[in-house]
């Protein structure tokens, strides 16, 4: 545990100014509000929350493509801000969530997978194809494919292709922001046991952001849950899902419509109030919805979850001494 | 979304695909009107870049003692000049033939012009946004709220018509539509995954707007330039016509019917010809644009 | 007898520039009062086309067939009385509650319109119907809300304002296309109950179509597995998740994680291949192209099996053996 | 027909620039002022003699003097009455030189005008000045007292106002001109009370527009069609078309000025070749038809002064101007900038005949005024020019404008300048013409410009109006009547 | 509200400036305004008087802030050519420019609406293409010729109506169908594109399954959606309709805007020149900004809640 961490954020922010429509003054969304996360080398991270929690925008500033309000994102200790653009494309690397916006329409797979290679410029053209037809027989494409275009792949196809994209530079981390969220259930399976394999293979460090729990458990080593932009609970997988702490957790695994022919539809003890980003509740930001709201959650923010370790930010887990900490 | 899900069909999975280029093949076949309407463009451009060939007589040539000879097809016409001669007693087919040049030159070399111009500055705008984009907003406003054919007018005008002036003029006012459409595309494909992901492997803004964002406008760069250029032909025609665009003795269509329109009422032929060439290469080209319009977006759509 | 809705042999056909696409090959089933019918397939396997169907909905480009098309003993071939039943006994809605509300018009307007035209009486009473409604749906202080837009409901609200309409006339079959997939998951479950409760409380019969197996076997009464356009399996929940007899039922089932039944970090279960195209006919079994199982007998005319309760269509007849999760 | 209304319609291609004759160059303003102003004298055309009209008497005291008794009893437009203190106002006005009239030249003649009664006045001029009954009968319109409000032509008055034979009704920009019988017109026998009642001018750029109100009956009378128009529309019912000749000139001036940046301009040899390029005469009677005769020398043969006795003409000879043009070192082309306002159809012909013997030019075809403006500044090598001499029958009304250091002289030969400055100030006749036939020699000997022909005016009207042409271009309204 | 429409109005402000640098520069700059000014015949001195009396011998940017300056009073300075206030030239000719542009936007509605709501509720058959050649075709027709060919028929053979003028409303028939017709095509490809675009939202769809008829659908649902695009191209095409004046007012002598301008063009005439381009520019400008403001208030996603 006293590993330097592969990749870590402390106390990241981002804040948008966002319009409102034409009347209005412009507001701030906090889309990130102090997320302090660590991943270690090899572990898969996942993260859960609902729409619109700061998910992508986190694996935006995590992949270095969107600059951080504050804080800072770390990879082996050094801020990212340090490294040259291209030394840390070379460690990091994404995979999308649509398989449709993520290939350019006008370019052939194998241009689309030596990509990277070409703008990185390793190796001469055949060896940058060599290496590009060798990754795309390793995702499992059929060789044929090489010459052609993304339109005449079906969804799981096409992460296939994202994929081979991303661990052509041999990344050490890879940013996987919802990479099945838009298959099928047949072909879900398929990429999520390809995303096991390479892992497996290339020895690779997954952030694996969803808002499908059943696919987070099957995959991640630890999870952190966020809500409005914070961190609301961190664990190890089991302990998330066996004995969650936070409420919104809790809720969030009780939504979860897991086969149970006789199970029915579960009853959410959650409050109507819908979570506003632009106009956070005050204290906890969860407390409106929350079934065990007490006094202090409408003013006093709780103490958010640190880096390193696991816990809740909610002030019931407060007065209970948190699990084995940092 | 609807599924392209690509075929297999089942007795053996995963065999033939068609090859793209066969399948975009028969889909231009597929669309009448791109077909005719790219055939007369295309027989036109052969026209123009021919023309010295299929000219019968020297365009220029006058002979005042021949003139407003009519056509084959009238009394007094003869095949010596098959559409007659005009008001100089120069062969009005040869004329028509040299002037398919002229327009043609002036719509492609203006769009050309207005086409750097509209997409870089589009480009800049939809793929950077903010103030970038503000600035770039604010241009296209400003030429938008500009009233084109008067300030051509005016800059002709002053510079006096020539085919290069025309062209440069017609360039620098065209560019509007190029950077609207270009910065609202621009806008919708930087935000897309694959400008992430390029992005993400560290590739510099400017290979990712040369390499990634610029080959996925082609397609409404060509309907655009379309367009424009039937737009820019008609517009040469009008300066010419007003007496401010290309000048004599070249002979652009718009000059022709200029020429021709004191004739009109006794010769009705002279001003015809010229009016019907050029109507026909702008129908042919904003047909084709259609078609072309029609292949990108099969629903017809904007 | 008895049944609300009666649907034998529907076929819908869509004339693409490569040939016709069937989206709907032969669809024989039906859907009793108070019940709820869940429709279930990977996407484009036609169960949108199917519901469009049902309601004339379909994009001027597809054609409708069917040998009968019968709810509450009426012909609904027959256009004109079928659109006196469309939105009025049969009403639907959709999966985007973002889009599927005209962004121009108070929800009011669009609560009434259909109550207007089918039930006809004054806007006074349509609107104390219409707040009635937006009430029965758990939406506070539902007289001020007729005079909002649909942008200033969020996401929730917007899909239970679509229910409230979808329930003003009173209908006694509601066609829902997805409604809770563009939702999180909190919100979903919410939805659902709601759904759930409106049923009990109205006793309407439910169309729900979704691709989410989970959702499925939480609400449903009989379920309908679709694949490719055609019906691969049909029984109660009890019976598909139970006891599935279609090897694509079980192969789709073992595709999901299961929290307890599939192991953290072991392979899931696959399916190889893809879909096949939907132009043209094909002959035999659908699934053939896919199924571990297939052979020989597969490629001819496969015969539908079981009886009425569950039915499946496959050359077995015994309970396919659990398929063991391939993984590539 | 406007026959029932008694009235005319009347198109021109112009626009007018101000409605006033002296802040204006078009030949509208010019017909204009005949119309609505009168003149001191009166030519009469028959004989060339000068006879009354607003001054029924007047006598040269000397070669600086000229005493003029006037008409009793005119009134202008407004009711006000006609007097000296009017003619002193006016003539005082148009010759300060401060008040920009547009002609200078047809003013600054006079150096000074007093009364010298209530219905007398005397003029002294700044020299012997032969043409001053030309300029009084002709451009010098007489305004009433206090008329204009400030220098160029500015004036507070709603409408413009003289004594002539018509008054304005309405006048608007650019746009329509009406004018109204002046019903108290006195005239002179020479200058009658008009017959018809209301005149409405427009601006009718086009002309085929002009044709085509003709023919559906919009339009009663236009002038200025090209040839083949006229020829045309002669053989339409309902149109009657009248040829006249003209004392409008076409010439091509050659800029040889130090200002003008043309080397090759500056050499004879081009400007031989020029001459000799163009086939005058088969423009003048194809493209120009009646009425058109070839000149040699840049004036009208009527004016006084003007002569081609000993000016040399150059006949139609490509290879002679082609040789010319490969002896002065333009054996492989020259390019020459051509300025035109109007009869483009003539510049293109000129174009082609001047592309046969390898000079390319490049046409600016644009408005009098832009035209005027670019020859000012020299920016011009070749000139188009009509020009009419203000229907002034004296040769200081065409040649000395273009080539006697005046502001449109684009050679500024100082010989010729020389030359014809001596010659307005000459009260000899024979001594005049003498100079003016010395002055023509050397335009020609020089090939300072291209002399082409002159242009004849085709008239069409609707037919039943009755309308007589003359050379100078002047529609006299007042004569005109329906039948 | 307010906010948006004084920062709109900012913008707009910021244009109309920028616009007039423009107009002002453009025709400046080029052109010897002090001889054009001094009139023929005019000496050097004569010359020199005009460059000090209209302050041309200052710099360039003093000479347009003056301009400016006299501009916002109401002062559009003096005509070269006519002599007389260009504010009262522009105010005798905008009438007749007002009437034609409003008759050929009403004719060009009148005929883009109806059709592209058709070509869009049918699109795809034959209904559809004969709409789109006519637009098609309209586009091709240069407007003069087609003006040419109107004349000829219409006033020559059939001799209904006047061939040129602007007297009586008759004399607007001929300018205002040629206008109408060259601005239709447009009106008629954003109606259809809207409409296709409108139809084709799920809100359409619900509509639909609401068992409302479907002439009610499109017209209430979509109609209503496709006509806010419409609106802000009324003022796009307002300013083509401005720009093909030019050429039918001066075919037709139609004493209006446009003609002026064509004239002044040919006069070298800079201060009607500047004008008429700065007026027809702020008409843009302020049509825009109307129309945005207008939008926004139809569009209630953007109205206040
Ligand atoms: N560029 C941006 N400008 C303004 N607001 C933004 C921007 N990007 C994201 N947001 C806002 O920030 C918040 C977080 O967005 P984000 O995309 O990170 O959410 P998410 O958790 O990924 O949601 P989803 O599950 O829908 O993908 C949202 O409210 C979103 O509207
Ligand atoms: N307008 C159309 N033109 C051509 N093909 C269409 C059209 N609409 C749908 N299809 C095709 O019809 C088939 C069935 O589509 P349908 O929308 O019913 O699928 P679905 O099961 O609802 O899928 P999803 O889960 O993605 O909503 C698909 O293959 C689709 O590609
Ligand atoms: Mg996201
Ligand atoms: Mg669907």
């Amino acid at each position: 545990m006293s590993m330097t961490p592969i990749l870590e954020t402390r106390n990241l922010h981002r804040r948008f100014r966002v319009s409102q429509g034409h009347f209005k003054p412009k507001a701030t969304l906090q889309a990130v509000n102090g997320v302090d996360l660590s991943v270690q080398r090899g572990e898969t991270l996942g993260i859960v929350g609902e729409s619109g929690c700061g998910k992508s925008t986190l694996a935006q500033m995590l992949l270095g493509l969107l600059p951080a309000t504050s804080g800072e994102v770390r990879l082996d200790g050094r801020p990212i801000a340090d490294l040259r653009r291209v030394d840390f494309a070379r460690r990091v690397q994404p995979i999308f969530q649509d398989p449709f916006s993520s290939l350019n329409p006008r370019k052939t797979l194998l241009d689309i997978v030596t990509m990277p290679l070409r703008v990185h410029a390793i190796g001469s053209r055949a060896e940058q194809e060599a290496r590009a037809r060798t990754l795309m027989d390793r995702v499992g494409l059929p060789a044929g494919f090489a010459d052609r275009y993304p339109k005449e792949l079906s969804g799981g196809q096409r992460q296939r292709v994202a994929i081979a994209r991303a661990l052509v530079m041999q990344p050490d981390v890879v940013i996987c922001d919802e990479p099945t969220s838009a298959l099928d259930a047949s072909v879900q399976s398929q990429i999520l046991n390809l995303l096991m394999e390479l892992k497996a293979d290339f020895g690779l460090t997954y952030v694996f952001i969803s808002h499908n729990l059943s696919v987070v458990e099957h995959i991640a080593d630890h999870v952190a849950v966020m809500y409005l932009g914070r961190v609301v609970e961190k664990a190890p997988v089991d302990a998330i899902f066996d004995a969650p702490q936070h409420p919104y957790t809790r809720a969030l695994l009780d939504s979860v419509l897991t086969v149970a022919p006789d199970a029915g539809v579960p009853e959410l003890a959650l409050g109507p109030g819908f979570p506003n980003p632009l106009r956070p509740a005050p204290g906890c930001p969860f407390h409106p919805r929350c079934p065990r709201a007490f006094e202090p959650c409408s003013t006093i923010p709780p103490t958010p979850v640190p880096a390193e370790g696991r816990g809740a930010a909610c002030h019931l887990t407060e007065m209970t001494p948190r699990g084995a900490a940092a | 979304m609807t599924d392209t899900t690509p075929t297999a069909s089942i007795p053996t999975p995963g065999a033939s695909m068609k090859s793209p280029s066969r399948l975009s093949l028969r889909r231009i076949a597929e669309q009448p009107s791109l077909l005719v309407g790219g055939g007369i463009v295309v027989l036109m451009i052969l026209i123009a870049i021919f023309a010295p060939l299929l000219a019968p007589h020297d365009p220029f040539v006058q002979n005042i003692a021949a003139r407003t000879v009519p056509p084959v097809w009238y009394d007094g016409g003869s095949w010596e000049h098959i559409l007659g001669t005009d008001q100089l007693g120069r062969d009005y087919l040869s004329r028509l033939i040299y002037g398919a040049r002229i327009s043609l030159f002036i719509g492609f070399a203006a769009v050309a012009i207005a086409g750097v111009i509209g997409t870089t500055l589009g480009l800049l705008g939809g793929y950077f946004g903010g103030r970038v984009d503000m600035v770039v907003t604010f241009l296209t406003t400003v030429r938008l709220s500009l009233p084109i054919i008067l300030v051509a007018l005016a800059i002709v005008a002053i510079f006096g018509g020539s085919v290069t002036i025309v062209v440069i003029v017609l360039g620098l006012l065209k560019w509007d539509r190029f950077a609207v459409v270009v910065r609202a595309t621009a806008a919708q494909i930087s935000r897309l995954d694959y400008i992430n992901s390029a992005k993400a492997a560290g590739a510099s803004t400017f290979y990712i707007l040369t390499r990634e964002v610029l080959p996925n406008l082609a397609p409404q760069l060509i309907v655009i330039a379309t367009i424009e250029i039937a737009s820019a032909i008609l517009m040469e025609a009008a300066l010419s016509f007003l007496g401010l665009g290309v000048q004599p003795p070249t002979p652009s269509w718009g000059l022709m019917i200029s020429e021709a329109k004191n004739y009109m009422f006794f010769s009705f032929w002279l001003i015809a010809i010229p009016g019907t060439a050029l109507a026909l290469l702008v129908f042919a080209i904003n047909l084709a644009g259609d078609g072309l319009r029609d292949l990108i977006s099969p629903d017809g759509r904007g | 007898m008895g049944a609300l809705l009666t649907v034998d042999d529907l076929r819908v056909d869509i004339a693409t520039p490569r040939g016709t696409l069937r989206a709907v090959r032969g669809l024989t089933f039906s859907v009793n009062a108070g019940e709820t019918l869940c429709i279930v397939g990977e996407s484009g396997c036609g169960k949108s086309m199917t519901s469009l169907a049902l309601m004339d909905l379909l994009p001027r480009v597809a054609k409708r067939s069917a040998a009968t098309l019968n709810f509450a003993d009426t012909d609904l071939s027959d256009r004109r009385k079928a659109r006196r039943i469309r939105g009025n006994q049969m009403a639907m809605i959709f999966q985007e509650p973002m889009t599927a509300l005209n962004p121009a018009f108070p929800i009011g307007d669009q609560l009434t319109e259909a109550y207007l035209h089918h039930k006809g009486g004054s806007r006074a009473a349509a609107r104390a119907r219409a707040v009635e409604m937006l009430d029965l749906v758990g939406i506070g202080s539902p007289a001020e809300r007729l005079g909002q837009y649909p942008h200033q409901l969020s996401g929730g609200l917007r899909q239970r304002v679509m229910i409230a309409m979808a329930l003003m006339t009173d209908p006694k079959l509601l066609i829902a296309d997805e409604p809770t997939t563009a939702l999180d998951v909190t919100i979903q479950a919410q939805i659902l109950r709601l759904l759930r409760d409106l049923q009990q409380k109205l006793g309407i019969a439910v169309i729900f179509i979704t691709h989410d197996l989970g959702l499925v076997s939480r609400i449903a009464d009989r379920v309908m597995v679709m694949y490719a356009g055609a019906m691969v399996e049909e029984g109660t929940a009890a019976q598909i998740f139970g006891a599935p007899r279609h090897p694509y039922t079980q192969a789709l089932i073992e595709c999901i994680p299961q929290p307890g039944r599939t192991a953290r970090g072991t392979p899931l279960g696959t399916i190889p291949g893809v879909v096949p195209s939907l132009v043209g006919q094909i002959e035999g079994c659908v699934f053939r192209s896919r199924c571990p199982l297939a052979r020989r007998e597969c490629e001819s005319h496969v015969p539908t099996r079981g009886a009425e309760g569950h039915r499946w269509v496959c050359v077995d007849d015994a309970p396919a053996p659990a398929l063991e999760g391939t993984t590539r | 027909a406007q026959q029932a209304d008694n009235a005319v319609r009347f198109a021109y291609d112009q626009a007018l620039e101000s409605p006033d004759p002296y802040f204006t160059t078009l030949r509208l303003g010019v017909i204009l002022g005949r119309n609505v102003w009168d003149t001191l004298v009166i030519r009469n055309l028959e004989t060339g003699e000068f006879e009354p009209l607003l001054a029924t008497d007047w006598t040269w005291a000397d070669d600086e003097t000229l005493e003029l008794t006037l008409r009793e009893g005119v009134t202008f437009h407004d009711g006000s009455s006609f007097d000296a203190d009017d003619v002193v106002y006016t003539l005082s006005y148009v010759s300060d030189p401060a008040n920009r009239i547009v002609s200078q030249q047809i003013a600054d003649w006079i150096d000074s005008v007093e009364k010298t009664g209530d219905y007398s006045v005397r003029i002294h001029t700044k020299g012997p000045s032969p043409a001053a009954m030309e300029f009084l009968s002709s451009q010098l319109a007489i305004v009433p007292d206090g008329y204009y409000s400030g220098p160029a032509g500015a004036t507070e008055q709603a409408l413009p106002m003289g004594t002539g034979p018509f008054r304005f009704d309405s006048y608007s920009a650019g746009g329509e001109i009406v004018l109204a019988r002046n019903e108290d017109y006195v005239g002179s026998e020479f200058k009658t009370p008009a017959s018809l009642d209301r005149i409405s001018i427009r601006t009718i750029p086009d002309q085929q527009t002009q044709i085509a109100e003709l023919m559906s009956g919009g339009l009663d009378l236009t002038m200025g069609l090209p040839r083949d128009q006229a020829e045309m529309l002669a053989q339409m019912p309902g149109v009657a078309v009248e040829s006249g000749e003209t004392m409008r000139i076409v010439f091509l001036q050659i800029a040889t000025s130090d200002e003008s940046s043309n080397e090759a301009l500056k050499d004879i040899r081009v400007r031989k070749a020029l001459n000799h390029a163009i086939d005058k005469q088969a423009i003048s009677t194809n493209l120009v038809g009646e009425g058109s005769n070839v000149i040699n020398a840049v004036c009208f043969i009527d004016q006084f002064g003007c002569t081609e006795e000993g000016v040399t003409a150059y006949d139609y000879d490509p290879d002679t101007a082609r040789a010319l043009l490969a002896e002065a070192g333009y054996g492989n082309g020259l390019t020459l900038r051509l300025h035109a306002y109007r009869e483009r159809h003539i510049s293109e012909a000129i174009i082609n005949y001047l592309a046969e013997v390898g000079v390319t030019v490049e046409l600016n075809y644009m408005q009098p005024a832009a035209m005027r403006d670019a020859m000012r500044s020299a920016s011009v090598d070749l000139a188009q020019n009509a020009w009419g001499s203000y229907s002034i029958y004296d040769l200081s009304a065409s040649t000395p404008v273009y080539f006697g250091g005046q502001p449109d002289d684009n050679n500024r030969d100082p010989e010729l300048i020389e030359i014809l400055t001596e010659a307005e100030s000459v009260m000899d006749p024979d001594a005049r013409k003498e100079l003016y036939a010395t002055a023509l020699r050397r335009i020609a000997d020089e090939a300072l410009a291209v002399p082409m022909f002159t242009l004849p005016v085709y008239y069409a009207g609707a037919e039943g109006l009755k309308f007589e042409t003359y050379p100078d271009e002047i529609l006299r309204f007042w004569e005109y009547s329906w039948q | 509200m307010l906010i948006y429409i004084l920062k709109r109005l900012g913008l707009a402000v910021l244009v109309a400036l920028c616009v007039s640098v423009l107009a002002f520069a453009l025709l400046r700059v080029q052109g010897n305004a002090a001889s054009a000014l001094a009139g023929e015949g005019a000496s050097a001195e004569d010359i020199a008087i005009i460059i000090r009396t209209h302050g041309l011998d200052r710099p360039v940017v003093v000479q347009y802030l003056t301009w400016l300056a006299n501009v916002l009073q109401g002062d559009l300075g003096t005509s070269y050519f006519f002599k007389r206030p260009v504010a009262e030239l522009i105010v005798s000719k905008i009438g007749n420019t007002v009437i034609l542009a409003i008759m050929s936007l009403a004719i060009a509605l009148t005929l883009a609406v109806p059709l592209g709501v058709l070509a869009a509720v049918y699109s795809g058959s034959w209904i559809d293409r004969i709409c789109s050649g006519i637009s098609l075709l309209g586009q091709a027709l240069p407007s003069f010729f087609l003006a040419l060919c109107l004349v000829m028929l219409f006033a020559i053979h059939l001799r209904l109506l006047p061939a040129s003028g602007a007297q009586t409303w008759q004399h607007f028939i001929l300018p205002a169908v040629t206008l109408g017709y060259y601005i239709t095509p447009p009106f008629m490809r954003l109606v259809r594109a809207g409409m296709i675009d409108a139809l084709s939202n799920d809100y359409v769809r619900t509509a639909r399954a609401k068992g409302i008829p479907s002439h009610k659908v499109v017209l209430k649902h979509a109609l209503r959606n496709a006509l806010v695009p419409v609106v802000g191209l009324v003022t796009v095409q307002l300013g083509l309709l401005i720009g093909g004046s030019v050429v039918i007012e001066s075919i037709f002598a139609l004493d209006g805007l446009g003609y002026l301008a064509y004239q002044s063009i040919g006069y070298r005439d800079f201060p009607v020149l500047q004008a008429v381009v700065l007026l027809l520019s702020l008409v843009y400008v302020v049509l825009t900004l109307l129309s945005d403001v207008v939008n926004a208030w139809l569009d209630p996603r953007l109205r206040v809640s």
